[in-house]
């Protein structure tokens, strides 16, 4: 029986712990098999939560977020006959498979959707924790938005320091709304739950914004423009299908192995125009081969553009 | 910063610090009557689940409103029969009202809706919609009030104006009406209003029920204006920021006003700015959130002007041991 | 009424009806209380591994439910163990990544009086300001409650958090500071204890601060001044006890111990300092104190059994759909009846005894 | 009986069986009492006899367990003080019910508002307050806070509030025990006016004084019941002192004349200031030589309090105090330890609220403020509680304590017995001074008697003793020598044998001896 660990920020956060929800549950339909959950409350349950379910036999186990990283190093050696699937972070051991996404090319492309469709020529970007990960969105983001208009102004926020950050949508709306004020017209939100608040406060304001991780776009039909999907359900679901045999090793996932992409459906199609979704295809076409690069934050610690 | 950035933080601010000035309001009656509640936080919360749980369910913002009332009642009454019926400790019912409201939140959530401990996200007429003023469109061109009409004064929610029009109503209510004075009454000397043939026990529990309405709007308020929706913790302190506030103000409705205006402010530019650089020393986004507690400790220190509370407070009305 | 009825009688019915509550809350949302029940038994009494989580967080408890119950004995209320115990997570945290510790025997005690001093600290200003100033003691702590947060916070963001690492948390201690778990403390004696358990050698020094405690409250001098503080303040004050003093001392002790908490959730259990690392755990030592009489050895036992609530809980949560937050409210119903309501269990209990006694003479 | 006097008229108040236990103890015994309209009717009785409980049920802020009220003939269950203002009983208590920081009017017109409003109440209020300063002489600031009040205008309030309130019927429980003989006059006149005007007076007193001279007819309670009922005018002090008691009441101690010898306590230009900032000791001199007792007569609340707390150690003056010749430290942290150290035994005046721990056990208590003493420690860290229990089973044998076992809390001692206590701890200890408050409020005939011996006894055995009591009997009866306090001054000095109890009132209400 495989299981499934969620980190704070919840089950429900409609962004990246849904995801990995969404690929359970697909698991569970197709195969009508069953599978063991747990949401954390705090970081001192990771622990906990790691081995009680090694200790009971559950294989593969599946956890969603870097923060189990360094509790991981040190559990997985305890339990060498048990698989552990980490997502967002690398951990070398030989019973853990570590996926890491390339969040930066995913939204490289939301970004240059961005700027097309921005009128004033202001985009704004709310992050979660303040973070490299999320850095990471950010960068990438800033550079479609440039790509597309290098006189675009980029207004950056994090929510916060601390992984209550993930949690806050009140926080997200205000943030939102000064981002409004300064003329932003669309607005990503890489935040977790706090992004709900987000797409709330600019759906309320009549402007765009871009979800993160999960399909946001039925969230607010025709108000959000577009979600950065990261496959993290396509990641659960392959560990839960694989079993006990999943392939161990680092991994990383970009637009190659469509590990991340741009989400189109029924909500949306009013809002992207047909020139928006060449232009998306041709650079991600590009990036795909290796002509285009995105920068990404985490090796430097750095982004080129503001 | 500029005149709209100024605008947009004052206009965070009132948002933050209705639900501050709701609950420090609600405090204020039932300290005033000598009734300590450090369970603000637990009422305001139940209020916040129940209020979207029901307006989730059936639409009505007002249906919610109620039923977050009715759910903060309920643990203003927990709170009355410990504290004014079974003589209990006021404080440790205040610290039990808060777990349980912690608790209860989340699992009646989970049975009801199955979101991890959250409602669904409120929709249209599940929300408090903003409001506007009359002519606040007309007026926005004119230079300076203009601006401050349409954006600060104009297009809030419902509680918020609410929250507002309480201050000079519970100022009147406390200091003009016989109620008021009897409310006071008990919570300086419980024993000169029973000598003078007015019910104690009914006299407090009335302020603990006033409390618990106020406490209920505040809740309504984060989670079906301020957000759409409960999720798990969302009160995330104010309740205990609202007791600062009430002890800052001296147990006060205008000094509540202000301060709870004035820590709404320091949210508000928590919130805009993570570390705000001051000429070369820059103030960590953390010196931001504990500055409220901080400067309540001082008050409480006695260094900027003492606050005694009432004479009464904490100590159920014993007349015969 | 008789004194073991005071002592024992009134928190057992309060218990009895928590309990029942909770039942009830447990039926309301559709779950099975006897299998629940069950459930967290078997969860967290059932096995060596479960034993192991339930005496860690007995462990917790006992340390700050002593820290209250220490507290109320100066009729201090205490509502500032969660940030004490924060602040003594600071304290061991820095002393387990200052030095190259060679040897856990050497750590310990070095932790153990850095998270007592840091805890003190912590508890020190609410003391001081509530004894020379007057200021309610039970706000000022709550407030300290969210600065040590906010402290918290700040550091493991910006000052100790390694380079490079995305958790705010600090370094891993250096392994000659890993403590020996009941595993290893048993292992001489033949007995085969979970490994996996966290519970380490932290619950023997918690037996021996509630042996310390009881030693220093009730066969002191200190302890003598500090229940006839609590008890009179005027009386203290004939007997040339200064309230200024044992304000300081009971809340420093009391600081100290909810300090101490953090040799057992921190050296002994994570090692390493994570963000909320206390969990809840100095609020709970209010519902121990209460159930205890303030008292070690009832302490000790309401120490064990929140212990076997939390661990039961959160076998609850992994095993079935009911929220971890059950607990809480089991707590919140504790504390209540324990606590806030047991005059209602009082009267009729007076009122039967003296009945019983008038039906005798 | 008095109803006998007053043929047909209506009695305004008739108690029958009226009975009131507080869990273990009963505070009223099958009770009656009858008080004819337009009368003073004085109740007196021993502290804890069930006095204040009886008249609060009466006023209907406790409700009695078993037993009729009858209001002008007609029965009234007078359920809550509400009621018995509507039924025209106003009362003022021993202990204030006053809303400290309210005005005088708010407090007046508190539960006798005239609608949801307050404006025009308060305007109500303040005219008929006027009228009735006129018509009683009751002057008060209406726009005065209460806690600004010294107690005597604190009492006029509570009076104006029964007034205000149309009270036809006035109790007053002790309300001379905080006032000086003029302010008692004052309120004496004051009564005999309302009872010219046809209203019925309760005024409860220890002061027998008192009852002989405003009181129509007088009751007697005795450890929760009513003992007698009498004509004041058929009556005398020994009389109702007996009843009182229980017993023929020895108003002399035998004693043999002082020798005094050295002076142990020196106290020169002593002064004390409250938090208040009132200064309540005014520049007090005296002295004490071993083997004599020095009393200080004075109304309660002149600074005897203050002058007892700067020498057991509990308040800071100034001044200058000597002990054998040593000065003490007046500004001292551990007051209370040093001035032990120095010979100071102490016992308080409110032996509840400072001589003991009521929840601690006796042999706790034993050591109360002695518990550094090395007797007490076993080793350095813990103390000897065994040596402690044996010590103190001991002593309560010696001072006669009942029930004598160590291991019962303070609490469950009658009020005799924990005095008995206090001064077993106080007195064994062989002090060079014993400085001594109230020794015998609340407690027994029988017990007083032993306690004015053990007190000789000390003297005799060498100490110096200083005395505050309020009682003039005991001071004269003890005193080698008498000192009487005014407004924070010694107003004098006297010999017991030149001096009685009028000379002593006068320099008691500030009219005789040194001015200011
Ligand atoms: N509220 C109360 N709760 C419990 N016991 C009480 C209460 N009030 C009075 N008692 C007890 O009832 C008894 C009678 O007290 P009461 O105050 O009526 O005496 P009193 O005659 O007025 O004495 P004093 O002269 O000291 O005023 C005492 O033993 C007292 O301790
Ligand atoms: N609160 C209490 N708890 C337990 N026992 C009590 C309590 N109050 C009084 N008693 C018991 O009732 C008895 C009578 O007490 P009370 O104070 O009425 O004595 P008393 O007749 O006034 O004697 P004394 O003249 O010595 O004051 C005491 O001996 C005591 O044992
Ligand atoms: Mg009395
Ligand atoms: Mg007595």
């Amino acid at each position: 029986e495989p299981a499934l660990i969620y980190d704070l920020g919840g089950k429900f956060d409609k962004s990246f712990n849904e995801a990995a929800f969404n690929g359970a549950e697909r698991w569970k339909a197709e195969t009508g098999g069953s599978y063991r959950e747990i949401e954390l409350q705090s970081e001192a349950q990771r622990q906990q939560a790691l081995r009680r379910f090694a200790e009971a036999g559950l294989n593969p186990i599946v956890m969603a977020g870097f923060a189990f990283g360094s509790v991981l190093e040190e559990v997985a050696a305890d339990y060498p006959d048990t698989t552990f699937q980490i997502i967002d972070t690398r951990v070398d051991a030989p019973n853990v498979r570590a996926i890491e996404y390339s969040e930066h090319e995913g939204s490289y492309l939301v970004g240059m959707m961005a700027a097309m469709a921005s009128k004033s020529g202001t985009v704004g970007f709310v992050g979660g924790m303040d973070i490299p990960l999320i850095r990471k969105f950010a960068c990438g983001y800033a550079q479609g938005v440039k790509a597309v208009n290098p006189d675009a102004t980029v207004i950056q926020n994090m929510t916060g320091t601390t992984p209550a950050a993930w949690a806050d949508p009140v926080k997200g709306g205000e943030l939102a709304r000064a981002q409004i004020a300064q003329g932003a017209d669309v607005i990503y939100a890489a935040a977790g739950s706090t992004g709900v608040g987000v797409l709330q406060t600019a759906a309320d304001q009549g402007i765009l914004s871009i979800g993160v991780d999960s399909n946001q776009n039925h969230l607010h039909p025709g108000q959000v423009l577009t979600s950065m999907i990261k496959r993290v359900d396509l990641a659960v679901y392959e560990a839960f299908t694989a079993g006990a045999d999943l392939e161990t090793g680092y991994f990383v996932l970009g637009l190659a192995e469509d590990g991340v992409g741009y989400a189109l459906d029924e909500h949306n199609k009013d809002l992207v125009s047909a020139e928006m979704i060449a232009a998306v295809e041709e650079a991600k076409a590009r990036i795909v081969s290796g002509d285009l690069a995105v920068h990404d934050y985490m090796t430097d610690n750095a982004c080129p553009v503001k | 910063m500029d005149f709209a950035t100024v605008l947009q933080i004052l206009d965070s601010t009132v948002r933050l610090a209705t639900p501050l000035l709701l609950a420090c309001l609600a405090g204020l009656f039932s300290e005033r009557a000598g009734i300590f509640d450090i369970g603000l936080e637990g009422k305001m919360l139940a209020s916040a689940f129940f209020s979207a749980a029901v307006a989730a369910v059936t639409g009505s913002v007002w249906l919610g409103l109620g039923a977050g009332i009715a759910a903060s009642l309920v643990m203003a009454a927990i709170h009355g029969a410990a504290s004014i019926s079974f003589r209990g400790n006021q404080l440790i019912s205040g610290v039990a009202i808060n777990f349980l409201a912690a608790g209860l939140t989340v699992v009646i959530a989970q049975t009801w809706f199955s979101q991890g401990g959250r409602t669904p996200s409120l929709i249209g007429a599940a929300r408090f919609e903003p409001i506007t003023l009359p002519l606040a469109e007309t007026l926005q061109p004119v230079p300076i009030l203009g601006p401050i009409y349409h954006e600060l004064i104009s297009g809030h929610t419902l509680p918020v104006y609410l929250a507002f029009a309480l201050v000079p109503v519970s100022w009147w209510v406390l200091y003009h009406t016989r109620f008021g004075l009897r409310l006071r009454a008990v919570g300086e000397s419980p024993e000169a209003l029973d000598t003078a043939g007015v019910s104690v026990v009914a006299t407090r529990y009335a302020a603990v029920a006033i409390c618990g309405v106020l406490c209920g709007i505040a809740g309504a308020y984060l989670a079906t204006a301020l957000q759409a929706g409960f999720v798990k913790d969302m009160t995330a302190g104010r309740g205990f920021i609202a007791l600062a506030a009430l002890i800052f103000a001296k147990w006060r409705p205008w000094q509540a006003l202000g301060a709870t205006l004035l820590f709404g402010f320091l949210q508000a530019i928590a919130l805009r700015y993570q570390n705000i650089d001051l000429g070369g020393v820059v103030v960590p986004v953390q010196v931001m959130d504990a500055l409220p507690y901080v400067l309540t400790v001082v008050i409480l220190a006695g260094f900027v002007g003492r606050a005694i509370p009432p004479r009464a407070g904490g100590e159920p009305y014993v007349k015969e041991r | 009424m008789p004194k073991w009825a005071d002592l024992v009688l009134i928190p057992l019915v309060s218990l009895v009806l928590a309990f029942g509550l909770s039942a009830l809350v447990i039926l309301a949302i559709g779950e099975d209380p006897v299998a629940a029940v069950r459930m967290m038994v078997s969860g967290a009494l059932g096995s060596t591994y479960a034993w192991g989580y339930t005496l860690y967080y007995a462990t917790n408890f006992i340390f700050t439910g002593l820290a209250v119950a220490v507290a109320f004995q100066a009729r201090l209320f205490n509502i500032g163990g969660e940030g004490q115990a924060m602040l003594g997570g600071l304290g061991v945290a820095l002393i387990c990544l200052s030095l190259p510790w060679p040897h856990w025997a050497l750590a310990l005690p070095a932790a153990a009086l850095g998270a007592a001093l840091f805890g003190a600290a912590w508890a020190a200003v609410p003391a001081w300001l509530q004894a020379t100033r007057g200021s309610h003691i039970v706000i000022t702590t709550i407030m300290f409650n969210f600065i040590a947060a906010a402290v918290l916070n700040y550091l493991l963001v910006n000052v100790m958090r390694p380079i490079g690492s995305m958790d705010p948390a600090t370094a891993k201690f250096p392994s000659g500071t890993h403590l020996p778990s009941l595993h290893d403390l048993l292992a001489p004696f033949g007995i085969a204890f979970s490994r996996a358990a966290p519970a380490n050698i932290t619950f023997l020094i918690a037996i021996a601060a509630c042996v310390l405690v009881w030693l220093i409250v009730w066969r002191t001098r200190l302890g003598y001044e500090i229940r006839a503080y609590g008890q009179s303040e005027p009386a203290a004050i004939y007997a040339g006890i200064r309230p200024v003093r044992i304000v300081m001392a009971a809340m420093l002790i009391s600081g100290a111990l909810a300090g101490l908490m953090a040799v057992n959730n921190v050296m002994g259990e994570a090692e390493r300092l994570v963000l909320n690392a206390v969990e809840g755990a100095g609020f709970i030592g209010i519902a121990v104190a209460l159930m205890g009489r303030s008292h070690p050895f009832g302490v000790f036992l309401a120490a064990l059994l929140f212990g076997f609530l939390y661990q039961g809980g959160a076998e609850l949560a992994l095993w079935t759909d009911i929220p971890r937050e059950l607990i809480v409210v089991i707590q919140a119903l504790v504390i209540l009846f324990t606590g806030a309501l047991d005059n209602m269990v009082r009267m009729p209990l007076e009122r039967l005894f003296l009945a019983l006694r008038r039906g005798r003479a | 009986m008095a109803g006998a006097a007053g043929g047909q008229r209506v009695p305004a108040i008739e108690l029958r069986g009226i009975s009131k236990a507080f869990g273990p103890v009963q505070a009223n015994r099958d009770i009656s009492l009858t008080v004819m309209p337009g009368t003073i009717h004085g109740i007196v009785g021993e502290n804890g006899a069930g006095k204040s409980t009886l008249m609060s049920i009466l006023y209907g802020f406790y409700k009695a367990d078993a037993g009729e009220i009858r209001i002008g003939g007609q029965p009234n269950q007078i359920s809550d003080s509400q009621a018995a203002i509507r039924a025209g009983i106003g009362m003022v208590f021993q202990h204030f019910k006053l809303v400290e920081p309210f005005s005088v009017l708010e407090n007046v017109i508190l539960g006798v508002e005239d609608g949801r409003l307050l404006r025009p109440s308060l305007a109500r209020a303040r005219g008929a307050l006027k009228r009735l300063a006129e018509d009683y002489e009751l002057h008060v600031d209406p726009d005065a806070r209460i806690e600004d009040l010294g107690v005597g205008m604190k009492q006029r309030v509570e009076i104006l509030k029964a007034l205000y309130r149309q009270a036809d019927i006035l109790i007053l429980d002790e309300p001379t025990g905080v006032l000086t003989p003029a302010e008692a006059d004052h309120l004496f006149r004051i009564l005999e006016n309302l009872k010219s005007q046809g209203k019925t007076i309760i005024l409860i007193t220890h002061k027998l004084r008192e009852i002989m001279a405003i009181t129509d007819t007088v009751s007697v309670m005795r450890r929760g019941q009513m003992v007698a009922t009498l004509e004041t005018a058929q009556t005398s002090p020994g009389e109702l002192a007996e009843l009182m008691v229980g017993r023929k009441v020895l108003l002399h101690m035998d004693k043999k004349p002082a020798a005094p010898g050295r002076t142990v306590l020196a106290v020169e230009n002593l002064r004390v200031t409250d938090i208040d900032g009132v200064e309540r000791l005014r520049g007090v001199s005296l002295s004490v030589r071993a083997g004599e007792i020095l009393g200080i007569a004075g109304v309660a609340g002149n600074g005897q309090s203050q002058l007892l707390g700067v020498l057991g150690g509990t308040l800071r003056g100034s001044g200058t105090v000597r002990i054998e010749g040593r000065e003490i430290d007046l500004a001292a942290r551990d007051a209370g330890q040093s001035r032990r150290a120095a010979g100071i035994a102490h016992v308080p005046e409110d032996r509840q609220r400072e001589g003991l721990v009521m929840e601690f056990l006796a042999w706790e208590n034993m050591i109360f403020g002695y518990h550094h003493d090395p007797a007490c420690q076993r080793n350095r860290a813990l103390m000897d509680n065994a040596a402690i229990r044996a010590m103190t089973a001991e002593r309560m044998a010696r001072f006669d304590v009942r029930p004598p076992d160590p291991d019962l809390p303070a609490r469950s001692f009658s009020g005799g017995n924990q005095q008995k206590i206090v001064l077993a701890r106080e007195i064994e200890r062989n002090p060079a001074l014993l400085i001594v408050g109230q020794p015998t409020r609340g407690v027994d005939i029988g017990a007083i008697e032993f306690i004015h011996q053990r007190l000789i006894a000390l003297r005799d055995a060498g100490a110096a003793i200083l005395l505050v009591s309020v009682e003039l009997d005991e001071i004269l009866s003890l005193s080698d020598r008498i000192a009487v306090m005014f407004d924070g001054r010694i107003m004098g000095e006297r010999r017991p044998e030149e001096t009685d109890e009028k000379d002593l009132g006068l320099m008691m209400a500030g009219m005789r001896g040194k001015a200011a």
